[in-house]
C-alpha cells in the first residue's frame, strides 16, 4: 500500500508514583503518501502524546505497545541509533511553542545546519548554502542576516518558519506538526498554514496536522481523526466530517463553534474526564445527549460507518453484542 | 439618543522602557488616541492581534493603569481625574473578567473567601454577604457547596465561572471581559459564552468584550472595534463590519480566519510580514507596510477615524467616504 | 637558670672534624608575626625574638657567673652616686649597611627611642630615667641619670631592645624602618613575606660575638628562615616533614619527639611567672582581704599545671619564681594551700552566704566577678571558673586580644585578670606593684606603702645579699596581702631536628643561633 | 552590549561608593579609639589630642569622608595601626596568595562539580545520581574548618603527604585548595544537576532530539551552554567571595592571604586595615561581577533582554 | 427570621475560617521519604536540645581533675576534654546552644528580610531602588566578613554572634523574598483583586503573604543550615559563644590543638554539626522540591 505510516493498536502509558495512566489507548491510524491527516481533540486528550509516540520522543516513564510501521519499517523495534537516523531525516516534527522550541544560545544558522551535518554530512560551505536556501524557501527574506541571528530576536511567526526550515531540511517523507499555529495570531497563522500547504506540495511529503481548531482542519487537511480521552472516536475525510459528522461529540464540537448565525450556541455539558477518572463504558457517555444504557456499560469499538468515515459509537453499531475485546485483537 | 454608559476619547497610554541609568528612555505607544463608546446593555467587541493594546485599553478603563492623555467617562463621570477612593467607588459598577482562569484565583483562598473579597472591599454589610454569595454562585451555575473549596479543585470552565461570579457579585453595570474564553476548549468556551449572554439579559449588563478570536466576537458583540498597533482602525455594528469590512486590515483579518466550511471558496488575503513593534511603529498609517492597497499618502500621513452611517474607519481609501458607495 | 645546651651526641664526639660545617639554611617556626622590627616601636615578644639576631648589646650577662660584662662597650664605669655611666664603645663594629658604630650612633638611637612620638610605644619609657647623653668623642658615651638604676644595667644587656640602630637607615626608610631594620648583629634582614616568613642571611662581616660563644666569627649557616606557624599542630607536622628545623612546642606535643632519634628536645624552665591572677583592689568585693584569701585557697594549681601544661610546670607560691634572684626559699611555709573548706569559711566570715542558685550573696548582691583572659589561657581560665564556682563564686570569663585586655585593665574596669611575665631581675615587680604604676602595668592597683618602699630600695641597692633580703620581705608582704594568685612557672620545650646542631637558649627563653651549624 | 556593560559599570561604581561609606562608617562603629590604638597605652592625653587633630578626626564627618575618598582615589588607603605600613602594601603582599588559593580551589570545584552534576543529571533518578547528590549534600553540610582539620589530620599528620606549613608553594597549596574545591564543588554539582535536569526538560531539547542529533551533542552543545548561565553566576560569586579571602580555610591552613589578614586586623581593631580590606572586597566583587556579566554576554545572547526586564 | 440568622452564622464562619488553609502540607511531606527522615532527625535533635540538660550524665562545665583528655570509655562515653569535662554532656548541652543561636539568627534574617523584600517589591520605584542598592552593598562583602565586622563592633558573645549572623544574611534573604513577591504581584489574582478595588494592606495580607509563606518556609529552612555553620565558624575563630559555653564550634576550636592526641575532641562536635546541618538542608531541599513554583503546576 501507499501508506507512509501505519499505526495499529498504539497504546501509550505513563507510569507515575500514583500508578500508570493510559493516555493513548488502542489507536489505529494511517497516513498516505502526500496526504495531510488532521488530528483534533480537546486539550489533554492525547494528541501530543500520540505524535511524540510516533517519534519515540516520550520521557523514560512512558511505555509504548502496538505497532508503528513507517515506510515499511517497524519503528518500535528500532534501536536508538537507528531511530536517530530516522528522526529529522525521514520524519520531522514542529511544535506548538515556537518561542521555546529553539535553543536560545545557538544561532539560527547553527541550529538548522546541525540537522544537515548529522544526516547528510556535506561540506561546510554546501551546508551553509543549503541553509540559506531553506530560509528563503520558508519565506525569510534577509536569510544571511537571520542565519547569524539568535532566536530571541525573531517574532513568533519567524521562529515557526525557522522550525519549518529545520524540519524540511532533509526532505522528510512525514512532517508532524503539533499545533504549529495555536500560539500565533490569525494573520500569521494564515501565513504559516499557507507555507505548510505549499511545501507539502513542493516536496510531496505527508503531514500530520495536530490542532484543536476545526477551522484549521477545514483549511489544510485531507482527512481528520477526532480524539477524545486518548481514543480515536471518528475518522473521516474532511468534507464528510464537517458536513456530516457522526459521533455526538463531533457533532457537539461543530455546533459549539461560535457563528454569527446562531443566537445561542450549542454546548456540550460537563468537561473532559481526567485520565484518572475515565468512565467504564463509552468515555463520552457522561456528556452525551443521546446516551443509551449500553453506553454506560461497554465501550464501543471503532469501525467503519460508510466509505468515508469510521466511528466509535453505539449509535452506529448494528451488532450491539459485538465483543469489543476480540474485535480489537482482530483489527 | 441617550448618552453612552462608557465613553473613551483620545485615550493614550505610553509605557516607559528604560534599559539602565545611562540610556535615554524610549516609549511603547500602547494606546494612541482611542475613541470608543458603549451604550447600556450593549456588548462592545474589541479585536486585534496580540500586542495591539487590547488589554491595556481594558485596564485603562478600570484605572488599573493610568492613561497619559484622554478622557474616560463612565456614566458621565470622568474617571481619569478621580482620586484613589473615588476610583474604588466606581469599580463597584465596573468589573473585570480575566483571560486565564488558572491564574486569577488565589490558590491559597477558598472560593467563598475570594468572592467575599469584593464585598469587604466595598463595605457590603456583613448580614448581606452570605446571601449574596450563595445567590451569585448559583447564578453562574455552581452550587454553594463549592464555596468552601479551593481553586485547584475546579476545572477551567468552573474557574472561569468563579471569575465571572466575582465580577458579578457587586452587581456592576459594566463588565470588561479580557479574553475570557481564550484559554478554554471549544466545548467549554460555548458554555461560558452562553452564560455571559444569559447574565447580560438577566442583569442588563454592558460588556466590553476583548478577544483575538473573530468568531467569538462575531457571535457575542453588538458593535466591534478593530485595533491595530494601539489605534482603532475600524468601528461599526457587527453586521456592518463583518458584512462589509472597509479597512484592508479588517478585510485581511476576516479572510485569514479559518472557518469550518470545507466548501468555502472565499479568496484569502494573506498579509505579508509581522506586526511591527509598538516601540517603533512605522510612519504614517501604521498598517501601510503590510497593506495591499497602500498609496503614497499612507507612508506619510496618519489617517483619522471618520464615520459615516455609524461605520467608522481610519484609512486613506475612505477619507472622503465617497469611496464607500463606489466600492 | 643556666644555659641549656644540647648534649653532645656520640657521633659528634667521635668525629669532631666534620663538625661545624658552613652553609645551609635553618628554618624556625615562630608562633606569631612581629608587627614591626623597629625595636623602639614595640614591646612584643615576637619582635624581640627576631630583632635579637639583628643587633647587639652594650653589655652582656655571663651565663656562668651571672655577672654583667661589657660587650659592644669595651668597658664601662658607673660613678659613685650611680648617676653617671660611662661606656667606651668598641671599635671596628659596622652596621649591615657598612656604617661604623660610634658613640653618636648610640646617642641618636637613644634619643630617637625617647622622643615623645615614639617613646610610648616601646623602650622609651625605660630610658626616661636618662637625663642627658654626651659623646665627647667617637668612642665615649656618657649617660647622666636622674637617679641610680639597677634595672637599666640589665636592660643594656638586651641585644634587641637596646641595640644601636643605623642612623642612615632610620632616616632613609622613615616609617618603613620597621620592615627594613639595619643593625650590627650576626644576621641581616633579607626579606619579609607578610604572613609567611622572615628570612635573615648571615652577616659575613660579623666579628663581635659575645665571648661565651664558641664561634666568634660570622654565623655558619647561610640563611635563617623564621616561618610563621601559629598552630602547634601545624608545627608538629612541619617538623616531621622536615619543612622546619626548630619549633617551640607545648609539652604534650614535645613529648612525642622525646623518643625520636631524628630530633632533640631542649627543655628549660622559664624564668618568670607563667600565669598569675591579678585581683583588682579597686573592686569593693576584692578589697576584703578575706575574700582575696578565699580565692587563693580555692585554686587547685596542680590541676591547672596538669591539664594545661601536662604536668610540665612548677606550682608558684609567690610573685617571684624559684629560678629568679631574690626568691624566698621559705615561701612554701607561708603560702596558701588548696583548701576549699577554709575558703568557704573565710567567705562565710566575710558575710557571703550561699543563695538558692549556689552563688554567694551579701546584702542582696551576688558574688560575681569578671575574669579577663586571653585565648591561650582559655583552659586555666575555665578550670578556675569551675574552682571558684565550687566555693560559690560566680566568675564570667571575658576572652580578649592583648591590646583590648590592656585597654580594659588600664581603665580599671575588670575584677580579675590573667597575666604572666618573664624576667631577668626581681625588679620586674616594680611596674606590677608600685603605686606610681597604677593605670599602667599595676593592674591590681596595689597601693601599699611597705611594698612601695621595698621596691624602691630594691632598685637602688646594689649589694646582692641586701637586695635579696629586700625581695624576701616583699614576697612575704605580697603573699600576706594576697594581691595576686600566683599559679605556675612553666617549662618550655624546643624541638630541633638533629640536622641542626649547637642551638643555645638564653635564660629568658630566646634562641641563640651563634654556634649553630647544619649537618 | 556596550550599553549593557556601561550600565553594569555604573551600578558597580555606585556599589563601590556605598561600600566606601560603609567602610568609612566602620571607624565610628568599632569601639576603641584608633588614635589610642596607634599611640599605645602609655600615651598622654595631649599626645592623643594632637594626633587626633593631625589625622583630621576632629573635622565634621562629611568632610572627613571626602578627604578619605580623595586619598583612596589616589591609592592611599592609610597606614596600618599595627605595622605602620601602608595598608595598600600589606594587602597587595597578601593578595597573590589569596588569588592563587581562590583560583586553585575554584578550578578544582568547577571540574569536580560540573562532572558530578552532568553525570547525575544524565543518570537521573538512578543509584549513581542518588549517591552523587548525597555526597554533594554532605559536602554542603560540612563545616569548612572541620573538613580542613580532618584533611590536615589525615594527609598531613597521619600520612605526612603534604606539608601544612603555610607557605605559598604548590605543595602547600594542595590541601587548602582541595578543601575549598570539595566544598564549593558540592554547590556547583547540585546547581549543574538541577540546571541540567531543567534544561533537559525544555522544549528545545525535544526539538534537538526530534532532529535526530546524537546524545553527546544534545548534552554538551544544547544543554550545557544553557546550564552554564546559572553556574557562571554562582562560580563568579564564589570567586568574588574567595578573592576576599577564604577566611576560615586560610585560618585553618595558616595561609598567608587576605583572610588571615582580615581576622588579624579585626581582632587587633586595626581600623585602616579593616577599611582597606572591606574596600578591596567590594572592588573585587564589583570587578568579578563585571567579568561575569561579560561572560554572560558571551554565553547568552539574550543579555540585553535581561536588563530590559530588570529595568522595568 | 430563623432562616436568616442561620445563614448569617454560617456565613461568618465561611468568611473567617481558612485564611491560612491547611496547605495540604503534611500529606505532601509524607510523600518524600528524605523529608520524613530528616524531619525525624531534626525532631530528635530538637528533643535533645530541650531535654539535653536532664539526660546529660555530667555538668558540662564541671572538670574532673582526675580525667584530663581521656578517650571514650564507659564512664565518659565520648571521652573528656583537656580540662576534664565530659564531652558527651557538652555535646548534649551544645545542641540547645547551637540551635537557639541558629534559629534566632534566622529569625532576625527572616523578620527583617521579609519586611524589606515585601516592601521593596510592593512599593517599588525609588524605595525599591534604594533598598536594593543597600542590599547590593551588603552583598558585596562576604557574609562571614560582615559577621566578623559586626562581632568586632559589638564584641564577641553568643548574642552578638546571633545578631551578626542574622544581619549578614538579610541581603540575600530580602532579595529572594523580593523576587518571590514580585512573582505574586504580577500574578493574575493580585491584578484581579486590585481590579475589584481591594486596598493595598488587604492585598499584602491576604494575597501576597499567604502565597509567599511556602517560599518563606523553604528559604528559612535553607538558611538555618547556613546559620548553624556560621555560628560554628564564629565559635571556631573564637568570636562566637564564649567558653565555657558548650557551643559546638567553640568546642571544635578547643579541640583543634589536640588533633593527634585526642581525636575525639574535634571529631564529635564536627560530626554533630554535620548531622544537624545535613538534616536541615535535606528538609529544605525536600520542601523546595515540594513547593518550588516551577515543579508545582
Ligand atoms: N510525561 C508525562 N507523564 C505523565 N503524564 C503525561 C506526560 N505527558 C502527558 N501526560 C498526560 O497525558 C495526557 C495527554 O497529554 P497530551 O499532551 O497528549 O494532550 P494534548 O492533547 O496534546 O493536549 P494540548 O491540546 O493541551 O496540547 C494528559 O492528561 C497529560 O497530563
Ligand atoms: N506593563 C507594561 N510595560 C511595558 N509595556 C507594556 C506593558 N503592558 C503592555 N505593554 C506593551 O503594550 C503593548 C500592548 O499590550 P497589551 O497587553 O495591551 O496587548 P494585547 O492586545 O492585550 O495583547 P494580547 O492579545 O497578547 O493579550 C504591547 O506591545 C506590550 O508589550
Ligand atoms: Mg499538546
Ligand atoms: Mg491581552
Amino acid at each position: 500500500m501507499d501508506n507512509v505510516l501505519e499505526v495499529t493498536g498504539l497504546t501509550t502509558r505513563f507510569s507515575k508514583e500514583s500508578g500508570t495512566i493510559t493516555v493513548v489507548d488502542q489507536l489505529d491510524l494511517h497516513v498516505k503518501r502526500g496526504e495531510t491527516l488532521g488530528i483534533v481533540g480537546e486539550s489533554g486528550c492525547g494528541k501530543s502524546a500520540t505524535s511524540l509516540s510516533l517519534m519515540r520522543l516520550l520521557d523514560n516513564n512512558a511505555t509504548l505497545t502496538g505497532s508503528i510501521r513507517f515506510n515499511g519499517k517497524e519503528v518500535l523495534t528500532l534501536s536508538e541509533a537507528e531511530m536517530r537516523s530516522l528522526r529529522g531525516k525521514e520524519m520531522a516534527m514542529i511544535f506548538q511553542e515556537p518561542m521555546h522550541s529553539l535553543n536560545p544560545v545557538l544561532t539560527i544558522g547553527r541550529q538548522i545546519s546541525e540537522v544537515l551535518h548529522e544526516h547528510e554530512g556535506d561540506s561546510k560551505a554546501a551546508v551553509k548554502q543549503r541553509v540559506l536556501d531553506l530560509l528563503t524557501v520558508v519565506g525569510i527574506s534577509r536569510a544571511e542576516e537571520i542565519y547569524r541571528d539568535y532566536p530571541h530576536r525573531l517574532s513568533g511567526g519567524m521562529r515557526q518558519r525557522v522550525m519549518i526550515a529545520m524540519a524540511i531540511a532533509c526532505n522528510p517523507s512525514l512532517l508532524i506538526a503539533d499545533e504549529p499555529t495555536t500560539a500565533l495570531d490569525v494573520t500569521i497563522q494564515a501565513q504559516i498554514l499557507n507555507l505548510i500547504k505549499k511545501i507539502r506540495k513542493d516536496i510531496g511529503m505527508s503531514v500530520i496536522m495536530i490542532t484543536h481548531d476545526l477551522g484549521v482542519v477545514a483549511e489544510v487537511c485531507d482527512r481528520v481523526m477526532v480524539m477524545y480521552a486518548g481514543q480515536a472516536i471518528e475518522t473521516a475525510d474532511v468534507r464528510s466530517l464537517l458536513r456530516n459528522p457522526k459521533h455526538p461529540y463531533t457533532v457537539g464540537l461543530l455546533q459549539s463553534t461560535p457563528r454569527q448565525r446562531a443566537k445561542r450556541l450549542h454546548s456540550i455539558k460537563g468537561s473532559v474526564p481526567t485520565s484518572e477518572n475515565k468512565p467504564n463504558g463509552c468515555r463520552f457517555a457522561p456528556r452525551c445527549d443521546r446516551v443509551m444504557t449500553i453506553c454506560w456499560e461497554r465501550n464501543p469499538v471503532f469501525h467503519p460507518v460508510d466509505q468515508h468515515s469510521s466511528c466509535r459509537c453505539w449509535l452506529f453499531t448494528q451488532d450491539k453484542d459485538h465483543d469489543q475485546e476480540s474485535s480489537v485483537v482482530g483489527g | 439618543m441617550t448618552t453612552p454608559i462608557l465613553e473613551v476619547k483620545g485615550l493614550c497610554k505610553l509605557f516607559r522602557m528604560k534599559k539602565g541609568w545611562l540610556q535615554q528612555p524610549h516609549y511603547v505607544h500602547a494606546l494612541n488616541g482611542i475613541d470608543v463608546s458603549v451604550y447600556e446593555g450593549e456588548t462592545l467587541g474589541i479585536v486585534g492581534e496580540s500586542g495591539c493594546g487590547k488589554s491595556t485599553l481594558g485596564k485603562c478603563i478600570l484605572r488599573l493603569l493610568d492613561p497619559v492623555q484622554g478622557e474616560i467617562r463612565f456614566q458621565g463621570n470622568e474617571i481619569g481625574k478621580m482620586n484613589k477612593n473615588e476610583v474604588r467607588a466606581v469599580r463597584r459598577n465596573m468589573q473585570m473578567v480575566f483571560q486565564n482562569p488558572f491564574e486569577t484565583l488565589n490558590p491559597k483562598l477558598t472560593i467563598g473567601h475570594i468572592l467575599t473579597e469584593p464585598l469587604i472591599a466595598h463595605c457590603v454589610p456583613r448580614e448581606q454577604r452570605q446571601a449574596l454569595l450563595e445567590e451569585t454562585i448559583e447564578i453562574v451555575g455552581m452550587s454553594k457547596q463549592h464555596l468552601s473549596r479551593y481553586p485547584h479543585e475546579f476545572s477551567g470552565g468552573q474557574r472561569q465561572r468563579i471569575g465571572i461570579a466575582r465580577a458579578l457579585i457587586l452587581r456592576p453595570k459594566l463588565i470588561i471581559a479580557d479574553e475570557p474564553v481564550s484559554a478554554l476548549d471549544v466545548s467549554i468556551q460555548s458554555q461560558i459564552l452562553n452564560l455571559l449572554q444569559d447574565l447580560q439579559e438577566q442583569f442588563s449588563l454592558t460588556y466590553v468584550f476583548i478577544s483575538h478570536d473573530l468568531s467569538v466576537v462575531e457571535h457575542i458583540a453588538d458593535k466591534v472595534a478593530v485595533m491595530y498597533l494601539g489605534e482603532i482602525i475600524e468601528f461599526a455594528e457587527k453586521e456592518k463590519l463583518f458584512g462589509r469590512p472597509l479597512h484592508p486590515y479588517t478585510q485581511a483579518l476576516l479572510s485569514a480566519k479559518p472557518i469550518t466550511d470545507p466548501d468555502d471558496t472565499r479568496e484569502q488575503i494573506v498579509l505579508s510580514g509581522d506586526l511591527p513593534s509598538p516601540s517603533n511603529p512605522p510612519e504614517g498609517c501604521k498598517f501601510h507596510p503590510r497593506c495591499r492597497s497602500r498609496m503614497e499618502i499612507c507612508k506619510v500621513e496618519l489617517p483619522k477615524l471618520s464615520e459615516k452611517e455609524g461605520h467608522s474607519v481610519a484609512c486613506h481609501l475612505y477619507q472622503s467616504f465617497a469611496a464607500i458607495d463606489s466600492s | 637558670g643556666t644555659l641549656a645546651t644540647k648534649p653532645d651526641t656520640d657521633e659528634g664526639k667521635k668525629d669532631a672534624n666534620i663538625s661545624e660545617k658552613k652553609g645551609g639554611t635553618i628554618t624556625v617556626a615562630i608562633p606569631s608575626e612581629p608587627d614591626t622590627l623597629d625595636v623602639h616601636k614595640s614591646t612584643a615578644l615576637s619582635t624581640e625574638g627576631v630583632a635579637l639576631n639583628l643587633g647587639g648589646a652594650l653589655l652582656y650577662r655571663d651565663p656562668q657567673t651571672n655577672e654583667v660584662k661589657p660587650h659592644l662597650a669595651e668597658s664601662y664605669s658607673i660613678s659613685e652616686d650611680g648617676k653617671t655611666w660611662t661606656f667606651r664603645i668598641r671599635q671596628g663594629v659596622t652596621f649591615h649597611d657598612g656604617t661604623l658604630l660610634t658613640a653618636q650612633t648610640y646617642k641618636r638611637t637613644f634619643e630617637r627611642a625617647m622622643s615623645p612620638e615614639i617613646a610610648p610605644k616601646g623602650v622609651g619609657m625605660v630610658l626616661g630615667i636618662i637625663k642627658s647623653i654626651k659623646t665627647p668623642d667617637d668612642q665615649t658615651l656618657i649617660l647622666e641619670l636622674n637617679e641610680p638604676s639597677a634595672t637599666l644595667l640589665t636592660y643594656f644587656t638586651s641585644a634587641s631592645w637596646m641595640q644601636p640602630l643605623s642612623v642612615d637607615a632610620v632616616q632613609k626608610f622613615g616609617d618603613q624602618y620597621g620592615r627594613n631594620p639595619v643593625g650590627v648583629g650576626p644576621w641581616k634582614m633579607e626579606s619579609w613575606k607578610s604572613g609567611d616568613s622572615i628570612t635573615l642571611i648571615q652577616n659575613d662581616a660579623y666579628r663581635w660575638a659575645t665571648p661565651f660563644f664558641k664561634n666568634q666569627g660570622p654565623p655558619r649557616p647561610d640563611k635563617l628562615v623564621l616561618k610563621l606557624i601559629r598552630n602547634p599542630q601545624t608545627a608538629v607536622a612541619a617538623l616531621e616533614s622536615g619543612t622546619i628545623d626548630i619549633a617551640d612546642l607545648p609539652a604534650k606535643d614535645a613529648k612525642k619527639f622525646k623518643n625520636n632519634n631524628r630530633f632533640t628536645v631542649l627543655e628549660q624552665t622559664k624564668r618568670g611567672l607563667g600565669l598569675f591572677v591579678e585581683l583588682n583592689l579597686n573592686n569593693e568585693i576584692l578589697q576584703d582581704k578575706n575574700v582575696r584569701k578565699a580565692l587563693q585557697m580555692a585554686v587547685k594549681k596542680d590541676a591547672i599545671v596538669q591539664s594545661h601544661l601536662q604536668g610540665e610546670g612548677i606550682v608558684a607560691d609567690g610573685p617571684l619564681p624559684a629560678n629568679l634572684f631574690g626568691y624566698d626559699q621559705s615561701i612554701a611555709q607561708y603560702a596558701y594551700k588548696y583548701n576549699p573548706e577554709d575558703a568557704v569559711k573565710l567567705l562565710e566570715e566575710a558575710g557571703w552566704k550561699l543563695n538558692a542558685q549556689g552563688i554567694r550573696e551579701k546584702a542582696g548582691k551576688p558574688l560575681h566577678l569578671e575574669l579577663l583572659s586571653m585565648e591561650v589561657w582559655s583552659q586555666p581560665a575555665q578550670l578556675m571558673q569551675g574552682m571558684f564556682k565550687a566555693i560559690g563564686v560566680d566568675v564570667k570569663i571575658i576572652t580578649l586580644e592583648g591590646s583590648a585586655v590592656d585597654q580594659l585593665t588600664a581603665a580599671g574596669t575588670f575584677d580579675l585578670a590573667l597575666d604572666g611575665y618573664v624576667a631577668d631581675d626581681p625588679d620586674i615587680l616594680f611596674p606590677f606593684m608600685h603605686s606610681t604604676q597604677i593605670g599602667g602595668m599595676n593592674r591590681s592597683a596595689i597601693h601599699d606603702k611597705t611594698i612601695d618602699s621595698l621596691l624602691e630600695k630594691g632598685q637602688v641597692t646594689m649589694k646582692s645579699d641586701d637586695r635579696a633580703k629586700i625581695y624576701e620581705d616583699l614576697q612575704k608582704r605580697a603573699v600576706e596581702e594576697a594581691f595576686w594568685i600566683p599559679i605556675y612557672t612553666e617549662k618550655r620545650f624546643v624541638v630541633l631536628n638533629n640536622r641542626v646542631q649547637g642551638l643555645m637558649l638564653d635564660p629568658s627563653g630566646l634562641k641563640l643561633y651563634q654556634d649553630v651549624w647544619v649537618k | 552590549m556596550k550599553q549593557y556593560l556601561l550600565n553594569r559599570m555604573l551600578s558597580g561604581v555606585i556599589v563601590l561608593l556605598g561600600i566606601s561609606i560603609f567602610s568609612f562608617a566602620l571607624v565610628h562603629f568599632i569601639p576603641g579609639d584608633p588614635v589610642r590604638i596607634m599611640l599605645g597605652e602609655k600615651a598622654t592625653k595631649a599626645q592623643v589630642e594632637q594626633l587626633r587633630e593631625q589625622m583630621g578626626l576632629n573635622q565634621p564627618l562629611p568632610h572627613q569622608y571626602l578627604t578619605y575618598i580623595e586619598k583612596v582615589i589616589q591609592g592611599d588607603f592609610g597606614t596600618s595601626l599595627q605595622t605602620e605600613r601602608p595598608v595598600i602594601v600589606e594587602i597587595m603582599e597578601r593578595f597573590p596568595a589569596t588569588v592563587k588559593l581562590a583560583f586553585a580551589g575554584i578550578g578544582i570545584a568547577v571540574v569536580i562539580g560540573l562532572t558530578m552534576g552532568i553525570i547525575a543529571a544524565k543518570y537521573k533518578n538512578t543509584l549513581l545520581d542518588f549517591m552523587l547528590m548525597a555526597a554533594a549534600s554532605i559536602g554542603l553540610s560540612l563545616p569548612s574548618f572541620w573538613l580542613g582539620l580532618i584533611i590536615i589530620m589525615l594527609f598531613s599528620v597521619q600520612l605526612g603527604w603534604f606539608p601544612i606549613a603555610g607557605g605559598t608553594g604548590w605543595k602547600d597549596l594542595v590541601l587548602p585548595a582541595c578543601t575549598l574545591g570539595v566544598l564549593s564543588s558540592a554547590m556547583i554539582s547540585r546547581l549543574t544537576r538541577s540546571g541540567m535536569v531543567e534544561v533537559l526538560s525544555h522544549d528545545y531539547i525535544r526539538t534537538a532530539r526530534a532532529k535526530g542529533l546524537r546524545e553527546s551533542i544534545i548534552l554538551f552543545r544544547h544543554a550545557l551552554c544553557n546550564v552554564m548561565i546559572p553556574v557562571v553566576t554562582v562560580v563568579g560569586l564564589q570567586i568574588a567571595t574567595l578573592l576576599g579571602g577564604a577566611v576560615i580555610i586560610e585560618q585553618v591552613f595558616n595561609w598567608p592571604g587576605i583572610g588571615t589578614l582580615a581576622i588579624r586586623a579585626i581582632s587587633a581593631r586595626d581600623i585602616p586595615m579593616i577599611q582597606g580590606i572591606v574596600l578591596l572586597m567590594g572592588f573585587v566583587y564589583v570587578v568579578v561581577n563585571m567579568m561575569v556579566d561579560l561572560l554572560y554576554g558571551l554565553i547568552d545572547p539574550r543579555v540585553d533582554l535581561i536588563t530590559e526586564k530588570e529595568g522595568r | 427570621m430563623n432562616e436568616v440568622t442561620k445563614t448569617v452564622a454560617h456565613g461568618a464562619t465561611q468568611a473567617k475560617s481558612p485564611i491560612f488553609p491547611k496547605l495540604a502540607f503534611w500529606g505532601k511531606i509524607k510523600q518524600q521519604r528524605a523529608a520524613k527522615l530528616s524531619l525525624m532527625v531534626l525532631l530528635l535533635i530538637s528533643v535533645i536540645g530541650i531535654i539535653g540538660p536532664w539526660i546529660a550524665p555530667y555538668d558540662p562545665t564541671e572538670s574532673n581533675y582526675e580525667a584530663f583528655l581521656q578517650g571514650p570509655s564507659a564512664k565518659h562515653v565520648l571521652g573528656t576534654d583537656a580540662i576534664g569535662r565530659d564531652l558527651f554532656s557538652r555535646i548534649l548541652y551544645g545542641t540547645r546552644v547551637t540551635l537557639v543561636v541558629a534559629v534566632m539568627a534566622v529569625g532576625i534574617t527572616v523578620a527583617a528580610g521579609t519586611m524589606i523584600g515585601v516592601i521593596s517589591a510592593y512599593v517599588g520605584g525609588f524605595i525599591d531602588h534604594l533598598l536594593m542598592r543597600i542590599m547590593d552593598i551588603l552583598l558585596a562583602l562576604p557574609g562571614i566578613i560582615l559577621a566578623l565586622a559586626i562581632v568586632a563592633a559589638l564584641g564577641p558573645s553568643q548574642t552578638n554572634a546571633m545578631i551578626a549572623i542574622g544581619i549578614s544574611s538579610i541581603p540575600s534573604f530580602a532579595r529572594l523574598i523580593r523576587a518571590a513577591t514580585l512573582v505574586i504581584m504580577s500574578s493574575g489574582y493580585v491584578e484581579a483583586s486590585r481590579s475589584i478595588g481591594t486596598p493595598s494592606w488587604w492585598i499584602i495580607l491576604f494575597q501576597v503573604l499567604p502565597n509567599i509563606t511556602n517560599v518563606l518556609f523553604v528559604y528559612m529552612t535553607l538558611f538555618v543550615g547556613g546559620a548553624i555553620l556560621d555560628t560554628a565558624a564564629l565559635g571556631f575563630i573564637g568570636l562566637g559563644a564564649q567558653p565555657p559555653t558548650p557551643e559546638w564550634g567553640t568546642m571544635l576550636n578547643e579541640g583543634k590543638d589536640y588533633l593527634s592526641d585526642a581525636w575525639w575532641l574535634a571529631t564529635y562536635p564536627g560530626l554533630a554539626i554535620t548531622i544537624v546541618v545535613l538534616a536541615v538542608n535535606r528538609l529544605g531541599d525536600a520542601l523546595r522540591d515540594i513547593f518550588d513554583p516551577r515543579t508545582q503546576k
